[in-house]
Parts: structure tokens; C-alpha cells; sequence
């Protein structure tokens, strides 16, 4: 460890420029300013919009991992428990609708809250009472979360009921003096977890969990609830988008949230979280989560590499990327 | 009629809307056959990849007496030894869909075409737009059925004065194809049509062109014949207004016309090759199915 | 005393020459310069933060210097890292453990030269090696125990036994016996005298003068950062050396005692299971006392008192503390209820080495300092300047990470932190490993302040001195079980190490 | 970490019997059991047969893994290294049939192992030069073999010549003396494993940097290289699974061990290795990975599940494994 340290940190007398947190918005800049100059379309407003609403979802599920990491652990069920959470907020909504209207929307969002949370706790509970590795967890609860939404759909779409859709579309499409809906709930949600996180005693306990659960536990922390809670975190978090997702595409299938796992995974650690735990950053989560996505716009825009190879591409960039970032931040 | 039949049924897992229909029909015949027949015995196996479908042919075949297999590949090449091994058996073998690079195998082929569904979306889009435009094509996974999609399109297309302004993969994605639309409208001013080559992008492509509120794109197209995507061509969709069939059902058929062979019916053999004809609201109601998830 | 023993670059085994380390903006070691000669023992002594373990890296290739050179037979060298400066016949036992804590204690003391025979590793050579080794040393651990299954004493003794298994021209022990007890400190010592007889240089730091005193042949004073001399032992006394370290004349280092305490007790224990039976016993603790607790390594004592305040697995027949009964031991439990258990291993348990002083400070005690859910900054940044000033914790920067203290420094960080839950009953297990006299008399007296106010501290330690010295009580442990009992004057180095180490009645062939 | 150690090793006297690393082998036995009392077919010479050899795949690629993830790495890019290596392959030997004839096999597998070593050479490089997450590099690089596999296949399907089919078939399909030729190659690729691991400085060096990289730091071990070596050693696996695997398809597709990461890490974490790093159980992979392939099998055998559910049930198992695992040992 010291060793490490010695490395890392050879900090200063008085304010030093924190490099290594300003890393992912150095980044984010950089990759910003690439994209302006290849494809002029690139600074639309429409197209920024577009991107920064599309990156939510990868946002706000970032924030929960970015609990869920900073205890040191993984989650890999994330996107599959989104679909899930999907499939039971719709049949919730479309049950509810003939009694309830409109208010079948809400009723709906606060089941897929109560749902996530208990996902969560799933994983959690399974995590820390039996002790085993999160990853494998995880991935078993993918498999059924994921098996669950294909059994809901029967393998095609469940779609949300006709009469819904107009009073909930504005949840994705609406937006306030300009902001759409999706980036205003992103960034109560980033604040939220910002808070909880760095001005209250439970987000203390995570990173010192993270950081060495030894120690936590020496200093009379609960290490098995702090560890539980950070995954309900996730599963609440994961809600959260389910209900800004739904409005979309009004409907969920068993494609739904593939592979995000991975994404947010990696918006998370770009944004500067380690993923052996013990440091959180949630803002860095967010830049993380937006350079994603503005990748994929990037190349989507530019039409210089073959369709095929465009993984390539994504993949080399996200690489080179965090190289930058730590011969940067290794000054 | 004592002498017990066993038909094994293998067919990719419901990853996507498609497939998730193909099963749910698998699943359907399986019940009526068993219950219509009772010395038949259905096994439906669903595999999520070509390697996984190797094997649960090789489970099935090793571990089941079969009479046929009914199967619904992968893909052409990496299939074609494992069935082979199975037929060698004397197992009666029923191919659907796509067909294996030794048509010998088989006994009896039931197919949609897929480079119909292209071409003939090709041909209906050259007439509508007068033979030139500009258009923007969405493809799904790399696998031959794709190819071969995008092959019966691009071929027509570029016989006429149509640009293909992009092609992208959208992995059969709803998700996928909605953010790929977004992208597709920012970068291109002008878009007169676009193709999806499969009805759940569609859904993704419809809600994104909606949302920028584009009124040039005149014709938004996929293919399938997914159920949401029928309704509209019913109800006389202007940017929608038709589509091609490809119907996951045609492994029912197929199930159906194996399970005969032991119910003492007409022998069937060879080649049945699905048309895709175009889906328009006058002959729309043959190809709605109110019950399936597809 | 005052004229510096004259330096001979020629014989020496190692040279130092104007050695300098800068961490950042920081000169923490300031134009070092000394020789070890070959066959002395040349003792390395300094107040907490002096710079002692800085200067012990920089010899043996650890970290490199900012400035200065190092000579070796007369020829300037310089080491890539620590694998260049062993091979080149230099050792560092650190001051941390370092050991990889999955493999085998054989597979640790090899790691990096493994034997072979025909290209596979022969197991059986480097066992038996191990074998030999730990005997020396005086471990009782089998050379295939896994490390990370041992007590740390053990670990400790691990470390310096794989110094000795080579033949080295220079051996670092950087306070090797902060953690053992007297029968293992004896053979330890016993070690360094031969290899000094076979012309090894040794450089032995520690906090424990009279070692010092034992051992050395000469004596180098590090003080914040500067050389202040090297002087032959025999020229100084235990208070000279000590005065020579802090700059100042020092007070007494133990408080006087506070007699014997009769008041009902806070504590009482009965019948306590730890660990399905690795340690069990009664006792009780009364307000206004220190009661120490002595035994050898591995005796029990951690285990136990871990197992008190829940944090191993423990059942126990009744606890009363302070009149309310506690079922079943548990860590926050017992916290709310006044009783902290105050760990042994500082890195490893004790703080968060990556984090910085203020959030160590209070996490044990975060409900106390935040009532409500929010982060209380005020009140911490608070906390951490009553306590740097309290316990005296020399930090050049109150952000920096922990794990960049020295070490005594983060012994006094850390017995902050668990002060911060103001217990009436605190267990403190090696209250001053690894501190410096002057902060040794520091802990005592705070301990003293404590108990007089009507509260209770249990000490767990190795050091006889310290137990002779602070405790109005003893309880002596063996096999995880207590043994005996010492009151007043019966509190004496000679009894407890015969209560520790006997196992039957005779009292013969005591230490 | 100490403190979960002093839980499980408690200990006796004598020699103790090693429950926890017998626990893979047991939890193979009962699931074997289990599957037989499901179908009677199930222990059919031929159904146990298959199931073997199928399990040749997932086991040497999960040597390699034993070492990537006893160092503390991870390797995603397993999957897509497979199809790309695959791909070349086939390239190689269909290129080369016109000069060689039959040893174009030969050429092709020689070829495949090089390029092997070089994929897994460069995420070494990547991860221990520029100090970047394993998770994040292994992800970028799955992204970009991915897309190579798609470049070469051109989306479609890359088949092998026809001509050399039936030369090369027997690796697959062949045996020796009733024993399938993969199954031989997965035993000597065990046993090589196993012996690099177990007898060799290597493979002592490998636990250690795994274990506590600054110790082994601190003792000359340059554990930049040693964790390079882990991901050569993790691609020359990969390549030889693709030399087995080439026959049985006949073919490189897109799809091409998609997924397997995942299945390779849950069969190392299965069978003991710890996810952090520090211990390696190479025949507990072993054991892992003939339990996932029985788990799948059996799942086809029974028609007692929706097809839907399929994933849920392997998830499941999965997790029961682990814990009934952890029962078990913690005794
Ligand atoms: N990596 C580092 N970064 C910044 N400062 C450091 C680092 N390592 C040590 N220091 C500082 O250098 C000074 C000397 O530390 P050192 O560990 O050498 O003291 P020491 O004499 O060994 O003390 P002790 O007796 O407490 O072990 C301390 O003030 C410490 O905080
Ligand atoms: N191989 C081992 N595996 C598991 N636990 C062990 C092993 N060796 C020792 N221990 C545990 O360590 C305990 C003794 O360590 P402990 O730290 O409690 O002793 P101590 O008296 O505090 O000595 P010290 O603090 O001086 O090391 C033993 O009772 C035992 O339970
Ligand atoms: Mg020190
Ligand atoms: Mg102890």
C-alpha cells in the first residue's frame, strides 16, 4: 500500500489542483472539442440535447454503482433489473389504469421504486449474509431478472397502455425552461447522491468500508448493512431511470437495459471510482456516463469508419482515454 | 398406434421480438401436438448461440430416441455437421428458415425469404419515391440473416437513383435504433425514408423521428410483420403503410407438418419457401395475430 | 559525550553522505550523513517522525534519495529498487508488516529466490530452511502456516527471519520488537549479537532504550530530520539518549501509581468463550484502575478482549458494565454501552491509510460528533485540532493521508480516534508500540488522567516495563486462560514472566 | 480479511481435511447426482461424453483465467479474443491450403497461438504499463476483437475450406482410446497449468503479486511482468480452445463466443479461485466448469421449465451453488 502512496500522492503545501479528480472533465472537454471539429452538426443544440438527455439513464444508474463500487462491490444485474423493474411498473400501470387514470403513472413509479429497492436488497442481503463474490451474484440475478422480463413478455413487447402514454410522455420528452425532464431528475439525483455520499455519515461509512472493511468494522461500523444499503441504493437508483425510461419507447422487451451493466460499469470508473472501492465520485460518474455517450454520437456522426468496426473504435477511445488520464493526472 | 414419438425442436432463445415469437409458436404447437396426439412427444430447446444450439442437439440426439428434429439455425456453416450427425441416425429432419449449406440433410424446408423482405421493400420504396431520394438504413446483428436482408435491399437500391446516406447496426434493438435515429437526424438534414430492417426498430425509429418532429421523412419501413407495426398499417399509417411478413410462426407450420409424418398422414417433403409478399392495409388482417407477443 | 565518533569510510560497510528526501514541498530528512562499520551494531534512535524509517528506505532501496549518495567498500552506488540494494547484501525489515498474507510462511520468506530443483520449486529445501530459521528466531509457526493465520507478533518474527536467511553484509531491523514479548525480545537480541561477531553491519531502531543500551555499539540521533550526532553507547545513559532525541530535559516516564481500587466494579466478566474456546476466562475491572494484562505472544490476550467487545465470535455467561447487562457482545453495542477495544494492528485494523486525519478521527465516533444524518464539518475539523494538540500528533499537514505519518504518530491518531467515543472502559492493546519516550510518558499520563476520573483502561502488553509501571493490577495469561493474578508489589517483571511461561508449580529456572 | 480467515481456518490438530478447496469438487458431485435422479438419461455414456468434451472450451480458456485472476487482473476480452483468433485462423488455413494442403492445419494452429499470445500481450501491456483497470482495458479490447471478428466475417460467416473438414474434424470428434481429443488437451492443458502454478517459480509469484503486489515488489518480483506473462498465458489458451473449437463449427461467426467471459470468470470463482487475487485453484476451474456445462445440460434434458425461464434457473443454481459452498466450508 504505502508504496503506492508514495506514488500517488505526493501532495503539496496549501491547494494543489486536485488533477486526478478533474481528469474525466478534462476528458469530457477534450472529447467535446473532438467531436465539434469532425462534424460540425456535432454543436446542434438538437443533437446535445439529445445526447445529454440519452446519457441519463447511464447517469443515474452510475450513481447508485457509484455507491455500490465505493463499498467494493459490483453490480452486473443492473441492467437486466431495469428491464425487470420495467416490465412490473407497466403491467402495474396498465393494471391500475380502468380504476385509477392517469394516476396509474404514479402509483406505477412508486411500485418500481418499491420493486428496485428490493432487487437491491436481494442482491445485497444474498452478498453479505452468504458472503459470496458480488460478480457471481450478480450475474446470477441477471440471469433471472432477465429471465423474469422475457417470462413477463413472453419473449415479445409489453407495451404501456395506449391511454397512458400521452399523460406520461412528457416524463421523457417534456422539458422545463428548456432542460428536458430526464437531465432535471439526473441532476437531483447526481445532488442527492453527491449529498448522501459527502455530507452525511452514511456516505463516511461507505468509502471507509471501501477502503478497508477491517477497519470499518473495528470502528463499530456495520460493514454488512452499509454494504446491503448501497445496493438498494443502486436498486432505487435503477428505478429512477426505469420510470424516466419508460415514456421513450412504451414498452419493455427482453432487450431492454442489455449490456448497460457494462456501460455504466465503465462511466463509473472513468469517472474516477476506484472499482477496488474506498473512493466515490459521483460528478465524475456523470462525466463519465456523458463521454460514453458522446463517443457513440461521435461516431455515429462522422462516417469514417466502417459499421463494423465502429466497437473497435469506441472501445480504442475509451482506452486511450483513461491512458490520458493517468499520464495527466500522474504529473 | 402404441409406438411413442419423440420430435426434439430447436430454435434460438427469445432474445429479441422475433425470436421471442418463434418461441411462444414452438411452445403453442408443442401443446396442441401433445394434446391433439398423445403417443407425440414435443421437446422444444431454445439455445442463445450457435455453439449452445450445437449442443443441444447433441443432448437431445444423445439422450432421446428421435424421430425428427425440427430446427431453426443459427447460422448455415455451424450447423450443418452437428445436424448431419443427427440425420445419420435416420432422424427425420425439418429445417426452418435458414437453410444449411448442404441441403441434402434436410427433409423437409420451411422458409421465409430474406432477401424478399429486402428486395421487395426496395422495389415498394424506388416506386413511392419515384426513383430517388434520400434514405438511411438501420441494420440489426451481424448474422447472415441480416446480410442477406441488407444484400436484397442495397441491390435494388442501387439500380435506382436512391442514396443509402448511412447504414448502421442497431442489433434489433428498440433502444439501439431510437438513439441511432437521433443520430441519423442530426447529422442528415434531409431524410426521405428510412429502413428498418426489422419491425422492433422500427418502434425505436418511429418514436425518434416523432420526437424531432421531422416532417420530411415521408416513409419509415421495417419488416416482420411485428404485431404494434400491423395495427398501424391497418389503420392506414401514411409513414408506415406497409410491411413484410416474416412470420415467427412458420416454425408452428413447420411443427405441424413434421408431427403429421407420425400421425399417419400425407408423407411431406421438400421445400416450402414462405413468400414475402407486402403487408397493405387490404390483405393486413391474414397477417395479424391478436394473441401472440409478436 | 559531545565529540561524534570519527568516521572511516574505508571500513565502514556502508556510507552515507549528505542524504536528503523530499516528500513533495517537504524536506523530511535533512543532509544525513554516517558510517556503519562492519561487526557493530549501530542503533538508529528519534522521537516519533525524526525520519528514522525515511533514512532506513533510502539505505536499502526502498525510496530513492532527493539529494546525497550512498557508498558501499568506497564505491558510490545507487539502487533501482529493493531487490538491487539485497542482492547487493542490504536488508530492511520494516517497521510495517510485509507479507503476502495468502501464502505460506516459507512461500514468503522465498518470495523473489525461490530454490529450485530442475526447474520446479523444491518445497522440501526451502520448509526446512524456514524450519531452521524460525527456531532461531524463536517462532513457534510451522514453515507451511498460511501468514495470514497468524498472530502478529508471529508475522513480525516472519519478517526478520527472512533477513537471516542469507548471508548479508548489512541487516535493517526497523523497530523489529515493538511487537514481541520478552522471551522472543531476548532471542531476538541474542541473533544480532552473533551476526555482529560475523562482521555483519546491523542497524537496529527502537523506541526501547535499555535494548539500545543492551545491544548497541554506537548510537546515531536523528531529530526532525537532522543528524544530531553519533556517539559510542557507552558514552550515554538511557536519559541522555533520551534527552539527546527531544531536544529538552524529560520528566518521569511513568505517573505514580494510584493504589489499590476497592469501588464495585465497571466491568465484570464471567465465563467469557471466545472463538469456541481458543480463549475464555472471568474478570472484572474497577473503576479508577489500570489493569494490565501480560502473557507471552500468542498467548490469547487480543483474541480475547476481541472477543469481549464482539468483535470475534463470543459468547459470555453474564457481562455487567457499568450495572447494565449485556447479553451478547456487540461492537456498537458495547461502544454505546462504554466499553472500546483499541487494536494491536494499526494498519491493518486500526486506520484507513488512504484517508485523511479528520475523517479517521471520527469515524469510530460519528454518531457523537454528527447528531443528525449531515456531516457535522465544523465539529470535525474541530474534534481534529483539539485532538492534534491533546495527543500531540506531529502532522505536517492536517490533509494529508494517514498512511504518510510516521508511525508513532499514527498510534496517537489512532488513540484519539477511539477516545472519541468517550468510554469508561477502555481496552488498549500495545498502548505504545512503535511511540517514542517522550510520547510514551505522554500515553501514560494520559492514561492516568483517565483512570482518575473515576473510569478504567485496560492494558494489553509485551512490554513488562510498561505493565510494571502503569498497572495497579495484573491478570496473566496463558493458552488463552488466565493464570494469575499480581497486586502491588507482587507486580514485577520476574513474576509474570514465570506466570506466562510456567507450565506447573515449581518455580524454578525463572527468567 | 484476517478476520474472515480466522473464521474459516479454524484449525484441529492432525492433518484437517481442505473442505473448502474439495467444496467445487463436491458441489460437481451433487449437481452430477442431482442431474442423474432428473433424467435417467443424464448418465448415458454418450450425454456424459458430450458434456465433457463441450466443457473442453470453457476449462482451458479458464486455466488461463486462474492466472490472470490469481495476479488480480480480470480479462473480459476472452470471448472476442476467441472469435478473433478463431477468425485468423481460419483465414490462415484457407489461404494457405492451395500451397500446404492438409498442413495448412498445422500452419493455422501455429499461427492461432501467436496471435493468441500477442491479444493477450497487448491487454497485459496496456494494464501494467499504463496502470489502467483490468476491467476497463479488457472491456475496451472485447469491443475491439469484436468488431475485427465482424470486419473479417464481413458480418456474415467465415467458414473454413471445405477441404480441410474432414483432416481436421477428428480433433474435435476423434478420440483416443474412447477418451475425445479435446478432453485429452484440456487434461494436458490442466496439467500443464497446474504445474506452472503449483511447481514453478512462475507460478509462485503469480499468487504472491495476486496476493500483495507490494510485498512481492519489495522481494524483486517485477510484477509488472508477471502480470504481462498471466494475460500471455490467458492468450495462448484462448488460441488453443480456438484450435478445438475451429472443427466442431467449421466456422467463425460475430457471435462467436459471445458471453464466454463471463462464463469462464463464474467457472474460476466456482471452483475456489479468489476473485482478488492470491490463491488459484486450477482443477477447481476444472470441476466449475463441468458444472456450469451440467447445469446447461440438464436444463435442456428436463422440459420442466418455461424456456423463458431458463436463465433464471441457471442463475439460481449458480448462487445455491456458492452458498451451499460457503456452508459447507465455513464449518
Ligand atoms: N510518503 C510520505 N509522504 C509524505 N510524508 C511522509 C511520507 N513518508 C513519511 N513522511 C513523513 O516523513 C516524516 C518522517 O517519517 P518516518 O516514518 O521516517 O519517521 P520515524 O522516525 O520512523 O518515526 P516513528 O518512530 O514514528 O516510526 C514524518 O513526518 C512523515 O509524516
Ligand atoms: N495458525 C493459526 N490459525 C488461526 N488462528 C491462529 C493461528 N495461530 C494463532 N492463532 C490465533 O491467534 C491467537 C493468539 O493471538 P493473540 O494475538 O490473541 O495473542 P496475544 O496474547 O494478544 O499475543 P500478541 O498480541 O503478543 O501477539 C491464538 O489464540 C489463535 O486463536
Ligand atoms: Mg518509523
Ligand atoms: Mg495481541
Amino acid at each position: 500500500m504505502s508504496s503506492i502512496d508514495v506514488r500517488t500522492a505526493p501532495k503539496g503545501e496549501g491547494v494543489s489542483i486536485p488533477w486526478g479528480s478533474l481528469a474525466p472533465f478534462i476528458a469530457l472537454a477534450v472529447i467535446v472539442i473532438l467531436g465539434a471539429t469532425i462534424n460540425s452538426n456535432f454543436l446542434s443544440t438538437n443533437n446535445l440535447l439529445n445526447v445529454i438527455t440519452r446519457s441519463a439513464f447511464i447517469a443515474i444508474i452510475g450513481v447508485g454503482a457509484t455507491f455500490v463500487i465505493a463499498t467494493g462491490g459490483l453490480d452486473l444485474s443492473v441492467g437486466s433489473m431495469m428491464a425487470f423493474v420495467t416490465g412490473i411498473m407497466i403491467l402495474t400501470m396498465n393494471g391500475l389504469t380502468p380504476a385509477l387514470g392517469n394516476w396509474a403513472i404514479l402509483a406505477g413509479a412508486g411500485v418500481a421504486v418499491v420493486v428496485g429497492a428490493l432487487c437491491g436488497l436481494l442482491n445485497g442481503l444474498i452478498i453479505t449474509v452468504g458472503r459470496i463474490e458480488p460478480f457471481i451474484v450478480t450475474l446470477g440475478t441477471m440471469g433471472i431478472f432477465r429471465a423474469f422480463i422475457t417470462f413477463m413478455s413472453d419473449g415479445g413487447s409489453l407495451p404501456i397502455d395506449r391511454s397512458l402514454r400521452e399523460a406520461y410522455r412528457p416524463v421523457h420528452f417534456g422539458d422545463f425552461v428548456g432542460v428536458p425532464y430526464p437531465v432535471l431528475i439526473t441532476l437531483v439525483v447526481v445532488l442527492i447522491g453527491a449529498f448522501v455520499l459527502y455530507r452525511t455519515k452514511y456516505g463516511r461509512r461507505v468509502t471507509a468500508v471501501g477502503s478497508n472493511a477491517d477497519v470499518a468494522r473495528f470502528s463499530g461500523v456495520h460493514v454488512g448493512r452499509i454494504r446491503t444499503m448501497a445496493f438498494v441504493i443502486q436498486g432505487i437508483c435503477v428505478a429512477v431511470a426505469a420510470i424516466c425510461y419508460v415514456p421513450r419507447l412504451g414498452a419493455a422487451t427482453p432487450t431492454t437495459g442489455q449490456l448497460w451493466e457494462l456501460q455504466v460499469i465503465t462511466a463509473v470508473v472513468i469517472g474516477g471510482t476506484l472499482l477496488r472501492g474506498g473512493k466515490a465520485r459521483v460528478w465524475g460518474t456523470v462525466a463519465g456516463a456523458l463521454i460514453l455517450e458522446i463517443i457513440a454520437n461521435v461516431m455515429v456522426l462522422t462516417d469514417m469508419v466502417s459499421e463494423y468496426l465502429v466497437a473497435a473504435v469506441q472501445g480504442s477511445i475509451i482506452i486511450i482515454a483513461m491512458l490520458a488520464h493517468r499520464f495527466t493526472s500522474a504529473r | 398406434q402404441d409406438k411413442e414419438f419423440t420430435i426434439a425442436v430447436s430454435i434460438p432463445a427469445a432474445t429479441h421480438g422475433w425470436t421471442g415469437g418463434v418461441v411462444y409458436h414452438a411452445e403453442r404447437a408443442e401443446k396442441e401436438i401433445e394434446a391433439a396426439y398423445p403417443n407425440i412427444d414435443v421437446i422444444v430447446s431454445t439455445a442463445a448461440s450457435a455453439t449452445a444450439q450445437v449442443s443441444a442437439l447433441e443432448d437431445l440426439s444423445a439422450t432421446n430416441n428421435l424421430d425428427a428434429l425440427v430446427i431453426l439455425p443459427f447460422t448455415s456453416e455451424e450447423l450443418t455437421g452437428p445436424v448431419e450427425q443427427v440425420a445419420s441416425n435416420g432422424t427425420f429432419i425439418t429445417v426452418v428458415d435458414r437453410g444449411l449449406s448442404d441441403p441434402s440433410i434436410q427433409d423437409l424446408y420451411v422458409a421465409g425469404d430474406n432477401i424478399a423482405v429486402g428486395s421487395n421493400t426496395a422495389d415498394w420504396l424506388v416506386d413511392k419515391l419515384g426513383g430517388e431520394g434520400e434514405i438511411v438504413v438501420l441494420r440489426g446483428i451481424p448474422t447472415v440473416i441480416d446480410d442477406e436482408r441488407i444484400k436484397g435491399f442495397t441491390e435494388v437500391i442501387d439500380k435506382s437513383n436512391i442514396k443509402i446516406l448511412d447504414i448502421q447496426y442497431a442489433n434489433w434493438n428498440q433502444d439501439e435504433a431510437f438513439t441511432l435515429m437521433q443520430d441519423y437526424l442530426a447529422q442528415y438534414p434531409n431524410i426521405d425514408a428510412v429502413w428498418a430492417n426489422d419491425d422492433d426498430m422500427l418502434l425505436g425509429v418511429l418514436e425518434a423521428v416523432d420526437q424531432a418532429g421531422r416532417a420530411d421523412v415521408k416513409f419509415a419501413l421495417g419488416g416482420n410483420g411485428m404485431k404494434q407495426v400491423i395495427e398501424m398499417v391497418k389503420a392506414g399509417d401514411e409513414r408506415t403503410p406497409i410491411s413484410t411478413p416474416y412470420p415467427p410462426s412458420m416454425i408452428a407450420s413447420a411443427i405441424y407438418m413434421t408431427a403429421a409424418q407420425f400421425a399417419g398422414q400425407a408423407l411431406m417433403r421438400g421445400s416450402f419457401k414462405l413468400d414475402a409478399p407486402l403487408i397493405t392495409p387490404e390483405n393486413a388482417d391474414q397477417f395479424y395475430f391478436p394473441d401472440s407477443p409478436f | 559525550m559531545d565529540k561524534p565518533a570519527p568516521t572511516n569510510a574505508e571500513a565502514s560497510a556502508l556510507s552515507v553522505r549528505g542524504l536528503s528526501k523530499c516528500y513533495g514541498l517537504i524536506e523530511v530528512l535533512r543532509g544525513v550523513t554516517l558510517d556503519i562499520l562492519e561487526g557493530e551494531v549501530h542503533a538508529i534512535i528519534g522521537e516519533n517522525g525524526a525520519g528514522k524509517s525515511t533514512l532506513m528506505k533510502l539505505l536499502s532501496g526502498h525510496t530513492a534519495p532527493t539529494k546525497g549518495q550512498l557508498f558501499m567498500a568506497g564505491k558510490g552506488i545507487r539502487f533501482a529498487d529493493a531487490a538491487q540494494a539485497e542482492a547487493a547484501g542490504i536488508v530492511l525489515v520494516h517497521q510495517e508488516i510485509l507479507l503476502a498474507a495468502d501464502l505460506t510462511v516459507a512461500q514468503n520468506l522465498f518470495l523473489g529466490r525461490e530454490l529450485t530443483r530442475r526447474f520446479m520449486v523444491d518445497d522440501r529445501a526451502m520448509n526446512r530452511r524456514t524450519a531452521e530459521v524460525l527456531a532461531q528466531v524463536g517462532s513457534t509457526a510451522l514453515p507451511t502456516d498460511r501468514v495470514g493465520d497468524q498472530p502478529l507478533a508471529q508475522r513480525q518474527l516472519f519478517q526478520i527471519a527472512r533477513a537471516f536467511l542469507d548471508d548479508r553484509k548489512v541487516v535493517i531491523l526497523d523497530e523489529p520488537t515493538a511487537m514481541l514479548a520478552n522471551d522472543e525480545v531476548e532471542s531476538l537480541l541474542q541473533i544480532v549479537r552473533d551476526l555482529r561477531d560475523r562482521g555483519v553491519a546491523v542497524l537496529y531502531i527502537s523506541h526501547k532504550l535499555e535494548e539500545v543500551e543492551a545491544l548497541a555499539d554506537r548510537v546515531t540521533v536523528l531529530r526532525d530530520g537532522d543528524m544530531i550526532g553519533t556517539w559510542p553507547v557507552r558514552d550515554l545513559d538511557q536519559r541522555q539518549m533520551a534527552e539527546q532525541m527531544v531536544g529538552r530535559k524529560l520528566d518521569m516516564l511513568y505517573p505514580p501509581k494510584r493504589g489499590r481500587a476497592d469501588a464495585d466494579p465497571i466491568l465484570e466478566v464471567t465465563e467469557l468463550v471466545v472463538d469456541y474456546g481458543a480463549a475464555s476466562g472471568s474478570l472484572v475491572v474497577r473503576p479508577g484502575e489500570v489493569l494490565g494484562i501480560g502473557g507471552m505472544i500468542g498467548a490469547g490476550r487480543t483474541e480475547f478482549f476481541e472477543g469481549l467487545t464482539g468483535l470475534r465470535p463470543a459468547e459470555a455467561h453474564r457481562i455487567v458494565l457499568k450495572g447494565r447487562t449485556i447479553s451478547s457482545p456487540n461492537v456498537k453495542r458495547m461502544m454505546e454501552a462504554g466499553l472500546v477495544y483499541l487494536t494491536e494492528d494499526r494498519k491493518g485494523k486500526g486506520l484507513l491509510l488512504n484517508d485523511r486525519l479528520g475523517p479517521n478521527l471520527t469515524l469510530q465516533a460519528l454518531d457523537a460528533v454528527n447528531p443528525g444524518l449531515q456531516l457535522d464539518r465544523r465539529r470535525e475539523m474541530h474534534a481534529l485540532d483539539h485532538a492534534v494538540e491533546e495527543y500531540d500528533i506531529r502532522a505536517r499537514s492536517l490533509g494529508m493521508d494517514v498512511g504518510n505519518l510516521s508511525g508513532g504518530n499514527q498510534q496517537k491518531l489512532l488513540l484519539a480516534k477511539v477516545m472519541m467515543t468517550d468510554p469508561s472502559v477502555v481496552v488498549i492493546d500495545e498502548p505504545t508500540q512503535g511511540v517514542d519516550i517522550g510520547n510514551k510518558s505522554q500515553i501514560y499520563k494520559f492514561i492516568d488522567d483517565f483512570v482518575r476520573t473515576g473510569k478504567a483502561c485496560v492494558v494489553i502488553s509485551s512490554e513488562l516495563p510498561e505493565l510494571v509501571g502503569l498497572a495497579d493490577r495484573v491478570l496473566v495469561m496463558r493458552s488463552g486462560r488466565f493464570v494469575a493474578e499480581l497486586d502491588g508489589t507482587d507486580i514485577t517483571e520476574e513474576n509474570i514472566v514465570y506466570a506466562a511461561a510456567s507450565s506447573g508449580r515449581t518455580k524454578e529456572g525463572g527468567a
